[in-house]
């Protein structure tokens, strides 16, 4: 096992590293930028070291700078958390070069899921479903016809370049096709100097159901089981829960077993998870896999008992997975609710002083955050600052205890999203578990 | 309300600890609210609940930094490592330094290397002036913004 | 309305607790705040990181209470409720109140009924002198220490 | 089910209550003192009421104030939590006498168990082995030297009317018997005024186990395992843990049969805790049975998944238990660590302001206290101010991540037990799970 980690990360997931860490006996070094010298994660690691200015790209992402400070404090293995270098292969494959232990996938993995053509080629090539749509870019009117025949209205349109619903179109019928394809391939170009365009099936409601896997060095892969993060606004998750109230065991089983012949397929060790389009009719859809651990992991490790970050540097350490496929049982609810620092309604950022922060507590609340009383929230990074988690025996329960506890966060001084957790949380439609990705869509339509 | 009016209710309040004013007359509404001062209190707040032993940390792993009061010594300009990596005064083991206490360093003139991923990043001095202290060991781990030296300015050199 | 009795208005705050002022009158409408004056640190912290909701409460469920500046009113005497109950200002539904305001009470005289588990508590005024407010309605609950009477002492009746 | 519960405690058992009322959409009153208008329990009821004032006689424990609450307020019943008015049976009755539901065992059993001697023959006579020794008191030398004998040495002579140690003898053989006999007398009648003193058999190095129970109010009764509660400085617990290091499953069986037989002896209703004397060779001997919810009754939570206060409430509604004995489990480990505003050395108060206040968080980690930034500790109650709980699938990790988070632990301004544990969390006799309610003697001696 490793005698020291370096975390390069900040706020509630370089704390959470740190946690396990220090639960294996395992001597954390933690880094950070001018801007967070106060932070929690540098008061309880056992050493730290500034990379930068706090600007993120200068300091957390600050490659050469991390890797001198693992080098200078003798740690074995870096943890790179999530966001920042957690997906850049290049940082790993530095890593790899000087010696060491990147915590996650290799780099050729990382390189391969992050390039999301090569990634769907591949998923298609093992036979992991992907979302219906044409091979690479459309030209031709003609073709755009042939494709949009073939998988069915209606279809969405997207630039190739694209990002941020620009050059976005979505079909509903053959009549329009055309003309919306013209659109599209216009709008692309003067967004993004290009006019390559792909096809892709279009789900009105679908889910977003991920799958969370483990795989050692050894060839041992399992799956922990799904969880729903529908609840999304513009991409962003706000609300996840494990498991989803639209899988059956069947289903799990069926999603978790694709995951996993997925993640063979590309060699992948560590820990991952595969997020997945679900229908109202259950199929599902690959789209693509995150490489990481990721923010909502303490849902999975709620319903499963599983310290998913200790797997991770067990994985790293070269240990075999001490769990078994027949040994994962779905115990219970769990939800989280992510508490930024922002306006609930317009989800602006708000920065600033914490003039009085008292997390909830009691059974079957957990709290994963960096926050405290008279810490100052800096304007330079993402801007959540709590992960608030529970677990009760059923989703009605958890429910109830979600809102108990968010009743009982106490954050001043800034603007949070707890009020919004509170109304999602109070919604029939979240209630009954009926939700898709355009929830907050109609639930914002429905307020005004 | 003119102007002159609203100077004068200005200038009555910044006296006072009113915080907050509003007149409505005629259509026209005028409301005055003092910002919060809480720049200050809110700092000190700040180090008396958390950071304390967060200072304590960061002396015992750098030593060097947190013993000197770097900002209580007017016009001496403090050297700080611009990346992390460890700390040599000499080009080779068995050089001499670059400089020692005393030198005279003109600007632009290589004062130390910080070696990082086995590439030695040559420092230089960033002004005229006596290099009146080097505050870490040869050999030594820095981070960034770690202060390496003293430079007390010379005016005509 | 004019700066000069602008100004008064805000000497007359300074020298008072009063915090907010809002006067509206032939449609001119002022409305004054007084400022968070910060000079006792450890008590201005305490509220501003807690009770402020809680007193909040407190007023929502006894309004009486919390609106009156109590110890501001030199000489006068609070009769708070020493038991948890309901409060009557007379014996019977029917009959007349014990006191109303104005009137001289003296030291042991009952001034009104607190019910607790089906029993009657009289409570007497503990000081000679002129009942100067009422501050619960007949018929309310009351908690301990619950301010029920203001009397304004007399020097010798 | 009640709409509106009083609870007539403070401190972080109120909030506990209040926590189980939220969820179970009941609405919450708090009484307080007027030194705790500011406390936590009373900001997150929906109401509150002044009681009295500082002193807990005259506040927590006035019970017509109290009762009046009760009614200005329209509650329909009244959760005592533990201490004050908890095991009081005059209070359980004026309660009934008032038509509110006192959330408890009947006044009849309060009274029963509250009476030590009766409790004891009602033990013996269902079959419940208790501490073998005298029945009742020993007047003359003969009679010592008869029973002593009977129930072997070493013995302990008692006086009938005390405590605090005083009046007390541990005999180890014959010869010594006379002389210590006359001692205890004479110290019993010095201290006490009565030389009455009666003999019960001594155990040098007993475990404190203790059994929850629950019984609901149409006969079912079960048992929910034991707590180890032997970590103890002069009969006050400090450290808790679920399951017992020394309790196999088989002797759980026993221990926890034996306990529902007691309880249905005694016709008891409600949460409920058997306490025994576990001597090295697995014999185990009743001691008392508390009436009331205890302050380590989260650790069988988390092993178990049962939330205890709603249970209580639950069967005070008159519902039947949802459980069955065959439906409880022990899942894992779980370890409590009262934190007290003490001098971690001496255990003397150490109330005032915490002036920063930061609770740990992460993966199995609870927190239940009232504690919060700028909270000033009164000295008028117990200094209890927080129960740090952890659970985890081991008791060797239970124990480290106690560790992880006392370290996290953030209370300045006042002293608190956060040392304290952490030492004995480092004890190897502790670590091993070889300990008994000497163990803090011995702990304290080998430090000095």
């Amino acid at each position: 096992m490793f005698k020291k980690i370096l975390i390069a990360n900040r706020g509630e997931i370089a704390l959470r590293i740190i946690r396990a860490c220090k639960e294996l006996g395992i001597k954390t070094v933690a880094i950070h930028s001018v801007a967070d010298r106060n932070s929690l994660h540098v008061r309880f690691a056992d050493e730290s070291v500034c990379v930068g200015p706090a600007e993120g790209s200068l300091s957390y992402r600050n490659v050469p700078n991390i890797i001198s400070a693992a080098e200078i404090t003798d740690a074995e293995a870096i943890h790179p958390g999530y966001g920042f270098l957690a997906e850049n292969a290049n940082f790993a494959e530095v890593c790899e070069s000087t010696g060491i232990k990147f915590i996650g996938p290799s780099p050729e993995s990382i390189a391969l899921m992050g390039d999301k053509a090569k990634a769907k080629e591949t998923m298609i090539k093992v036979g992991v479903p992907v979302l219906p749509g044409s091979d690479g870019i459309i030209a031709a009117e003609d073709d755009a016809l042939k494709v949009a025949k073939k998988i069915g209205y209606p279809v969405i349109i997207k630039a190739a370049a694209g990002g941020g619903g620009r050059g976005m179109r979505v079909v509903h019928n053959e009549k329009d096709l055309v003309n919306s394809f013209l659109m599209a391939q216009a709008e692309a170009h003067s967004a993004f100097g290009s006019n390559a365009v792909y096809i892709e099936k279009f789900f009105i409601e679908p889910r977003h159901i991920e799958v969370q896997i483990l795989a050692d060095e050894h060839g041992n892969t399992i799956y922990l089981g799904e969880r729903d993060c529908s609840i999304q606004r513009r991409h962003q998750k706000l609300i996840e829960e494990a498991p989803s109230p639209a899988v059956s065991p069947e289903l799990r089983k069926k999603m978790g077993e694709i995951a996993v012949k997925a993640a063979r397929a590309v060699n992948y060790k560590n820990a991952g998870t595969m997020e997945f389009l679900l229908d109202k009719i259950g199929n599902f859809y690959f789209m693509e896999m995150n490489t990481r651990i990721q923010v909502e992991h303490p849902i999975t490790e709620m319903v499963t008992g599983i310290d998913i970050v200790k797997e991770q540097i067990k994985i790293a350490a070269g240990l075999p997975l001490e769990y078994k496929q027949g040994d994962i049982k779905i115990n219970g609810h769990s939800i989280e609710c992510r508490i930024n620092a922002e306006c609930p309604e317009k989800f602006s950022p708000s920065p600033g002083l914490i003039t009085a922060y008292h997390p909830p507590g009691g059974l079957g609340v957990r709290v994963d955050s960096a926050a405290y009383t008279n810490y100052t929230v800096p304007p330079y990074y993402d801007s959540m600052i709590a992960k608030l988690i529970v677990h009760a025996p059923t989703r009605e329960e958890a429910i109830i205890r979600m809102k108990r506890a968010l009743d009982e966060y106490i954050i001043e001084g800034i603007k949070t999203t707890i009020p919004f957790h509170k109304k999602v949380l109070n919604d029939p439609d979240f209630n009954r578990g009926i939700f898709y990705t355009n929830f907050l869509e109609k639930f914002n339509s429905v307020k005004e | 309300m003119n102007i002159k009016e609203l100077k004068e209710l200005i200038d009555l309040m910044r006296n006072t600890d009113i915080s907050e004013l509003e007149i409505e007359k005629g259509g026209v509404k005028v409301k005055l609210k003092k910002g919060h001062s809480l720049a200050m209190p809110a700092i000190t707040r700040v180090e008396a609940a958390m950071p304390q032993n967060i200072e304590r940390q960061v002396i015992s792993a750098r030593e060097e930094k947190a013993a000197i009061p770097v900002e209580e010594e007017k016009g001496i300009v403090i050297v700080t490592s611009p990346l992390v990596g460890t700390f040599y005064r000499a080009p080779a083991p068995d050089a001499k330094p670059y400089v020692e206490i005393g030198d005279i360093v003109k600007k632009g003139q290589i004062i130390c290397l910080v070696e990082a991923m086995k590439l030695m990043n040559e420092i230089e001095a960033d002004i005229n002036g006596r290099i009146s202290a080097i505050l870490v060991e040869s050999g030594q781990p820095v981070e960034f913004g770690q202060p390496l030296f003293k430079i007390e300015p010379t005016e005509d050199l």
